[in-house]
Parts: C-alpha cells; structure tokens; sequence
C-alpha cells in the first residue's frame, strides 16, 4: 500500500513509470492488454492495405504505400518491444491474438475493396488513430509514451497521404467520386466505432485516466474527431453518411447520429465481415512459417555454439 | 537509341517486376521484422524502377512516362528477365529468388554507376547501396536456412534449384548489350560472371550447401518470351489504369 | 424496369462468377472424372450467364450485351451473392460452397420456370436441369467426404462451417426482390427458406454431420459491397478486354 | 511362336485385336506405353488452355474453351481405359508420369503467353494431334481404334476452333495481329516436333507399322502437316516463321527448314522452357487431393458393407 501510494503519486506528478519500477499488477496486466492490442493492429492492419499494393494505381502511389506498411510493420515492432518490457513475450501475445484471446482494432475486420478504401483508411483510420493516439505521447509508462511519439509523427503523415488520395479522387471523373463516396459510406461509421464503446458502458476509463494509461474520454475523442472530419470531407465535396449531422453553436461541435453499437460489439466478439479471413491470414503466416522461425533460431544456436569453442 | 530504350526498360522492368512479388507478401511473412524488410526491398525496387522508366519514357519521346510504360504495356512488351517474374513460393524460394537476383544486380549496378550515360550512372549511385544490402540480407538467409534446421535446409535446397534455371538468362548476351557496351552505357555482365559465380560459391559454402545441379537454360525475358505467370502478375498490377482509362490517381 | 435489370444481373453475375471459380480448378483435381465434371458445371453456369446478362443488356436498351456487362463493370456493380466469389480452397470448401448454392439455385430456377417474364422462364427451364445436376453431385460429394475418411470428414466439416456465414444472403430480400416477386417475375427466397433447410439437413444426415453452428451473416453482395476476392477475381477475368478496348475476339 | 503367327496374321488382315486375345507382350508393352502417353497428353494438356480460362475475352470464347478442356478429361477417361485392357492400372500409369517415366507430349512443355496461343494450340496442335491420330482409327488394338474414333471427331472440332481464333485476330487491331504471329512463331516448331524424330532415328517404327501400331511414319505426317498448314496461314496472312519454306513442284509438297531436333530431345528429356511447372502442377493436384480419392474409396467400401449387412 505505501508503493501504491508512492506509484500513484508519481503518475499524478506525470512521472513516466520505467520497467524496473514497481507497479499494480492491474496497472502491469492493463497497459499489457493495450499496447499489444495497439501492436496487434498494426500488424493486421498491414493485410487491407497489402491487398491493394499489388493494385496501386501509379508507380507513386505504389512507393507511398508500401512505405506506409512499411511504417506499420515499424510500429508494430516498436509496440511489441513496448509490451515486452512489462514482462509479457512476443510469442505469448501472438498466440494470444491467434486464439482470439486479444483483441486487435475492429476497424480492420472490414474489406478493402477499391482504391478510395486506401484513401479512406489513411484519412479516416489512421485519422482516428491519432486522435487516439496523440495524449499517449504523454502516457504514464515510460517505453509506450516513447513509442508513441515515433507512431504519431509517421502516422499524421500517413493520415495527410489518405485524405490526399480521397481528394483526388473526389475531383477526379464519376467513377473516381463514386468510389469515393462510397469509401466514405463504409468506412465512416466504422470509425467511429475506433473510439471504443460509450463513456456510459466503458468502466474501466476512470481507472485508466487515473492511472494516466488513457487521458481523454472515448466520447470527447469521438466528438473531437467528428468535429475535426466533417470540414474535411465538405471541403472535397463528399457527403458524411449520417442524416442527423448538424453543427451545435451552443456546444460548439456537431451532434451525430446514433452509432450501432450491436454492430460494434458483434465485431469485437469475432464476427466482423472479413475477421474470419483477417486471422486465418495471420494465423497462416505464423503456422506456415514457424519452420523459418525455428531455422533461424537453430542457425543462431549453432553460431553461438562455434563461437563459444573458438 | 532503341537498344538504349530497351536497356532501360530492362533495367526498370527487373526492379519493377520483383518489387511487385515482394509486395504479395505484405502481412504474411515469418515475422515482422520480415515483413518490414521485404516491403523494404519493394519500396527500393519500385523507386528504381520509377527512375529507369522514366528516363526510358523521356528518351523514347512519345509522351509516355514510367507509369504509363509500367502500366500500360502487354506481357510482349515487358523486358524483365523470368528470373524476377517467378511466384514467391514458400519463403525459402522467394529467398533463391532475391539471393541470385541481387548478387547479380548488384555487381551490375556497380559497373553501372560508372555508365556514361547520366540517368543510368546516377540511378545506379544511388540504388547499388540499396541493392548492396538486398544481397546481404537475402544471403543472410541462404545461410541461416541452409545451415538451419533439417526442413528449412531441404526447403532451401529446393528453393536454390527450383530457381537456377533462370539464372544464365541474366547474362545473356545480345545485339542490346552488346550496343550499350560498346557505347560505355551499359556493360556485358559476362565481365563479372566469374565474380557472380565465386560470391554464389562462398555464400552456398557458407549455408553448407552444394551447387544446385546444371539444368537447360530457360531464356526468352528479354525479347518478350515470359512465363505463364507474368501475364497473371500483369492483370493485377495494371487493373486500375486499365479499368479507368482516362483517371489519374 | 431497374429492379428487372438488377434482377437480372444477380442472376447473371452469380453463375458467371462460381463459373469463373470452377474453371480455376482446371488440370487441378483430384481425378479426371472431377476435372470433368467441374468444366462440365463451369460451363453450365457460364452458359446460363450468357442468357441472363444478355437479357439485361437488352432490357437495359443502352447498348451493352452480355460481354459488355461480365467484362466492363468493376467490383461495385457487380450483384453476385458473396459465397460465389468465395476463393476455392480446398475440395472440400470448393463442393460446401457448390452444395450451399446449388441446393438453392436449384429450388430458385424451378420458381423461375413460372416466370412471367419469358426470358428468364425460358432460361431457367434450360438451366434447372443443369442445376439438378450440379446439385446431385455436390451432395454426393458431401456424404461421401462427411461419412469418408477421418481427414476428409474434418476438411468437409471446416469447409461447411467456411462457407456457411454467407448462406443467409441468399435469402436476403429486398427492394428488388419484392417488386420482381410482387410482378410474378421473380420469387422471395423466403417460400423455399424451409424446403432450403430440409434438403440440406437431409444431406448433411446422409453425410453424418451436423449443421454449422450459427454465425453472423454476412451481406452486401447485391448491393455491390463485395468481399476482398471479387476484385482480384475481375482483375483476371477483364483482363482482356480492358487491356485492348477496340478489339473483338 | 503358333500364336504369334496367327496373330501377325490377323493384324496383317486388317482384324480386332481384342483385351482377352493372346498378344505378344511387345505389343502389349508398346501399346500401353502409347495410349498412355496419349492419355497423358490429353491431361498435362489441359494446363496450358486451363491458364487461360480465367481471361477468356468473350462468354462465348469462354464457353468454347471450357468444352474443349472438358473434351480433353474425357479423352483421357476413354484413353485411360482403353490402356487399362492392356493390365496396367490407372493408377500406375499416372505414378508412371509423375516419377518421369511415362512421357506427355514435348508440346505441352511450352507455355501460353497470349489468347493468341489458345488459337494456335487449337490450329497448329490440334491438327497435328489429328494428323497423328486419324489413321489411328484403324490401328490394330479395338478399345484404341474405338476410342480413337471419339476422339478425332471432336479434334477436328477443336482445331476449326482454333484456326477461327487466329483468323479473327489476323483480322483484328495491329496488336492482336501482332500476338496472332507472334503465336505463330512460337509454336510452329513445336507443332513439327510432335511426329517425333526423323524417320531414319525412329528405329521402332517399322516394328510398330507392321503391328498397325502406327499407320504411317513421322516424316510422312510431318509433311502432310506442313503441305496443309501453310496455305491455312497465307489464308489469313500470317507468315510461317522458316526461311526455308518453298513449294517444291517435283514432290507436290513443301520443302521445309531443318527443325532443331537437339531442342526436341532436351524437352523429352523433360528440360522444356515449362516442364517444371507442368510436373508440379500435375504431381500437385495428385499428391493434395490424395484425401479425396481415399474418401470416395473409404466412403464406397462403407456403402458396399452396408448393402451387404441389410
């Protein structure tokens, strides 16, 4: 009680908490289940915009591209790390993402299926992602907030290069503004759903902020987005697929429509459209592969081996 | 000038099309850290590519840039070697694959930063640092695979054979190399041959591995002549500029 | 007039692209009889796409025939259900994909050959024979993978379970369903729902399995929004006529 | 020695040889290796059109190509029959293909770059298969002679077919013209390679046309075959890829230039530009789908056990 006492008053001092601190083993299973979760997302957000790689439109568009998922397969190495330091290994929190025990972003349990999709994912995902993603620069454990502010610098840029392809595309010929449109048809909601559930159903956010491991509200985040995004999609001329959009002068913000939260809650038990094929491709580079992990581990052996009797 | 229109689009369609197979297997490689190199050498290998066709497009006159030579041309017109256009297989073959590959383009690339002719010797300035550590990487992996563990050593086995058939296309002589060496452009990779075999040699050495065996050349690349598999390549990588006509992007 | 030539598409698009599918496994199965019988259903299926996507072109009166509607529409306006374009996997998902489907298509074209639309009774009175067919012969082949070996009734069982979240689409009813079923054109899924499920169920006791456990559907396939696959599936399928728009075949 | 004496006497009149007539076993030998090296053919070749079903240009092409394929499986079951009279197992036969020591085609070694090809295997392939195979239909062995009758009727469909592919893209846009003769070229010398080597390297010959094994040598079809395609191509206006092409009054044929029977024998050898791929692809589809064939046995013995007990 008097090392609770001690970490609770560094975390409100906005000390960063290092490894070797003592800490709650909540706080340790808490932070675990976030920055894995966080890295998770990476790594499977890699397989909708890989499917578009091999489509991309120009050799530019290609090069950005594969630069982002490149960024991504960074962050994701970065957050693992993270994770690491909390005791937990790699390996564990990968099986743990393949039986279903871990979650990743629902998000990335929707299909990409034109271009404007790319478009989308950058503006809007990665949009989303940063607003989550800015107050964890600031974080109370030292090795995330780190990694936070490495992610954050690449993925504004990445948010900046989507809303650039939407914009062209939305000044481009029908075709290009109907994809467009559409995008944003499938992809809006969805991401409002990246902000969690409703401060209301979301009881672990007082604990979370107190501990200074979340620092804003899933609501304030969600209004914060709206209120940033709707310019955004005006100024190209596309419509944001809710009827019940309206500015509010007197909260200075948009009132929004109701979010489906069935919806949400059936994508995080596993049943989003393409989860099943989401995991069946992670779980499938992991199973098929382990025979390069293991030949790489065996071939380190062997050196240290030589090494040792030289 | 049209040996050195084709020249270029050698060089561009080789990094274009090995780019695009490296690119497949986003989010499906062993491991991150493999991941993250491999889309790596895409990204190195699509620039490059951008460069040379480019310059192919600026040199030919007609109006037609790198994308509209990438996107835009049938399998007939593609002048990539098989070596590069050959499916990812398991990661052992995609390994063969890069390892034959960037040994030789690497050595290439060195000849060519000292190309008289300026777009070339300034790509490959850049670029053979980038393919330098492509070959690296890719024999890090003939070598860890290889002296690895019993089933990644007969993957990679296979892997090394399944691909050598490919191999003597990229040195290949014919009246387009021999134009460019003659001019001091380009260079006839028979001068470093012997270089390529001895570095194959001592990486092989090194995996404890043997040579594959000698097997019929496969040859026809350069003039067009491609395998099954380019042309499936070709409809996934040029669907949208085909589809849409008239857009940009 | 629009829900007609909706209508028709669906019927269209979903024997084109399972056409499409079963024509990947060619020189691929596991015996010759198979690899005749799935060219034989391949073409079955692509036969009756001619019809109906001809009928919409000409209904539509702009212009377009069949070819026009199977190889220049891109992913959006295509109105095939989602278990058609589903990728082949193995056997086993290639005939729980056939047997979910043909069981239905069946059931649906017998309605049909009361049309009052003539082209579409006159096609599907040509095309329920077919379907008979192809759904005696998918049931076969469930019984004789449930009740086979130890793998193949796992493999039979992954690949019902695989493909069964995009059944429930094919009941799906909506604007276009309704007008057509209310016009005597088509017919609302929901009148052989029941008769669906018995026949299944009878198969799947014959093959000594249980049903799939329930899961969430998944919808949007006539609506345009497709799985990922559809798009890789028209990059091949277009290729052709995207590539030279001038030319005929 | 009676035996064989009565029957060479039977072959020389013209007569059936039927499965449970006596046979020398030479005869039996060579026939088997030949129906099933026929029957192979019609297998591996399937691979090359099957390449290009997917990107059929037209529903109707599509179609056509299809029927043709599902014509190919069922030669195969007729010539995989056939050559199961002589005591030798299907399965057998195709162990034999898969180790190498059954052979296919050398022509199905190469591979199908363009729609063009599938024109040209029709035209040029095809038609010479039908050359090889129309005086098959009075060859000695009844189940061959029987299911050659089947089998030619329907080639010669398929080489109309083929031939009317060409014409339409000799007719066509510069670039279909282009890959019509392109086609041409690539094809032309594998299409005089399928009557085998020359006449005075083919020692088995003279045993297998006193047998009516084979009706006429490999030179002679050869010829035939040259003597009617080039006119098929002038029709069209595609240029035969020899220089040495002249008609040549004296013989009432053409002269042709040498074919590059190294090139030949290195494909038999199993060394053509797709030989790799068209093994593995066969060997694949065998050795993956092994659980199905179990099944269906599996599956019937249980029935069989069933009908027994009720």
């Amino acid at each position: 009680p008097a090392k609770l006492a001690a970490f609770e008053a560094r975390v409100a001092a906005d000390e960063f908490i290092e490894p070797k601190d003592w800490m709650p083993e909540a706080y340790r299973r808490t932070l675990t289940r976030q920055i894995s979760q966080h890295a998770h997302s990476e790594i499977v957000g890699m397989l909708p915009e890989g499917n578009w790689i091999g489509r991309a439109p120009s050799l530019r568009r290609k090069a950005i591209l594969l630069a982002k998922v490149q960024d991504e397969a960074g962050h994701g190495l970065y957050l693992y790390s993270a994770a690491e330091t909390l005791g937990t290994s790699r390996r564990e929190m990968i099986e743990a993402l393949h039986s279903g025990k871990a979650k990743y972003s629902t998000i990335f349990n929707y299909p990409t299926l034109t271009w404007a999709d790319i478009g989308a994912i950058g503006w809007l995902v990665d949009g989303a992602a940063i607003m989550n993603q800015v107050p964890l620069q600031r974080t109370s454990y030292g090795p995330y907030a780190r990694a936070m502010v490495r992610v954050c610098k690449e993925e504004s840029f990445h948010q900046r290069q989507g809303y650039e392809i939407m914009m062209h595309l939305a000044a481009g010929t029908d075709d290009q503004k109907r994809m467009a449109q559409d995008a944003l048809n499938r992809w809006w909601w969805p991401s409002l759903m990246m902000f969690g559930p409703p401060d209301a159903d979301s009881p672990n956010t007082a604990q979370s902020m107190r501990w200074r491991i979340k620092r804003d509200t899933n609501d304030d985040l969600r209004q914060k987005f709206v209120d940033i995004t709707v310019p955004q999609a005006e100024a190209i001329g596309l419509t944001v697929p809710d009827r019940d959009l309206a500015w509010n002068d007197a909260k200075g913000g948009y009132d929004f429509g109701a979010v489906d939260w069935e919806e949400f809650y059936a994508v995080v038990r596993g049943e989003g459209p393409v989860a099943k094929e989401r995991m069946k491709a992670r779980r499938d580079a992991w199973e098929q592969n382990a025979w390069v992990r293991e030949a790489a581990a065996a071939h380190a052996e062997k050196r240290a081996r030589k090494a040792e009797a030289a | 000038r049209d040996a050195l229109f084709d020249y270029l689009c050698r060089l561009g369609d080789d990094s274009l099309i090995l780019g695009h197979r490296l690119g497949e297997w986003c989010g499906h490689a062993p491991a991150v850290e493999v991941d993250l190199s491999l889309a790596n050498m895409a990204l190195d290998l699509v620039g490059q590519a951008t460069h040379f066709l480019n310059a192919a497009g600026a040199l030919e006159g007609k109006g037609r840039d790198g994308d509209a030579l990438a996107f835009r041309r049938d399998v007939l017109d593609f002048r990539n070697c098989l070596l590069v256009e050959q499916p990812n297989g398991d990661f052992a073959q995609t390994m063969a694959r890069q390892f034959y590959f960037s040994t030789w383009q690497h050595l290439l690339f060195d000849h060519l930063t000292r190309s008289s002719y300026a777009p070339i010797a300034d790509v490959a300035a850049k670029a053979v640092k980038e393919v330098a550590y492509h070959r690296v990487l890719s024999a890090e992996w003939v070598v860890r695979l290889g002296d690895g563990t019993h089933e990644s050593r007969a993957r990679m086995i296979a892997g090394l054979d399944w691909m050598a058939r490919f191999v003597p296309e990229l040195f290949e002589s014919d009246g387009t190399v021999a134009a460019m060496a003659e001019a001091g452009i380009g260079v006839d990779p028979a001068v470093f041959r012997s270089d390529y075999e001895s570095a194959i040699g001592a990486v092989l050495a090194e995996a404890t591995l043997d040579a594959p065996p000698a097997q019929r050349p496969i040859l026809g690349g350069r003039r067009g002549h491609h395998s099954e598999h380019l042309g499936h390549l070709l409809c996934v990588m040029q669907f949208l500029p085909r589809t849409y006509p008239d857009a940009t992007w």
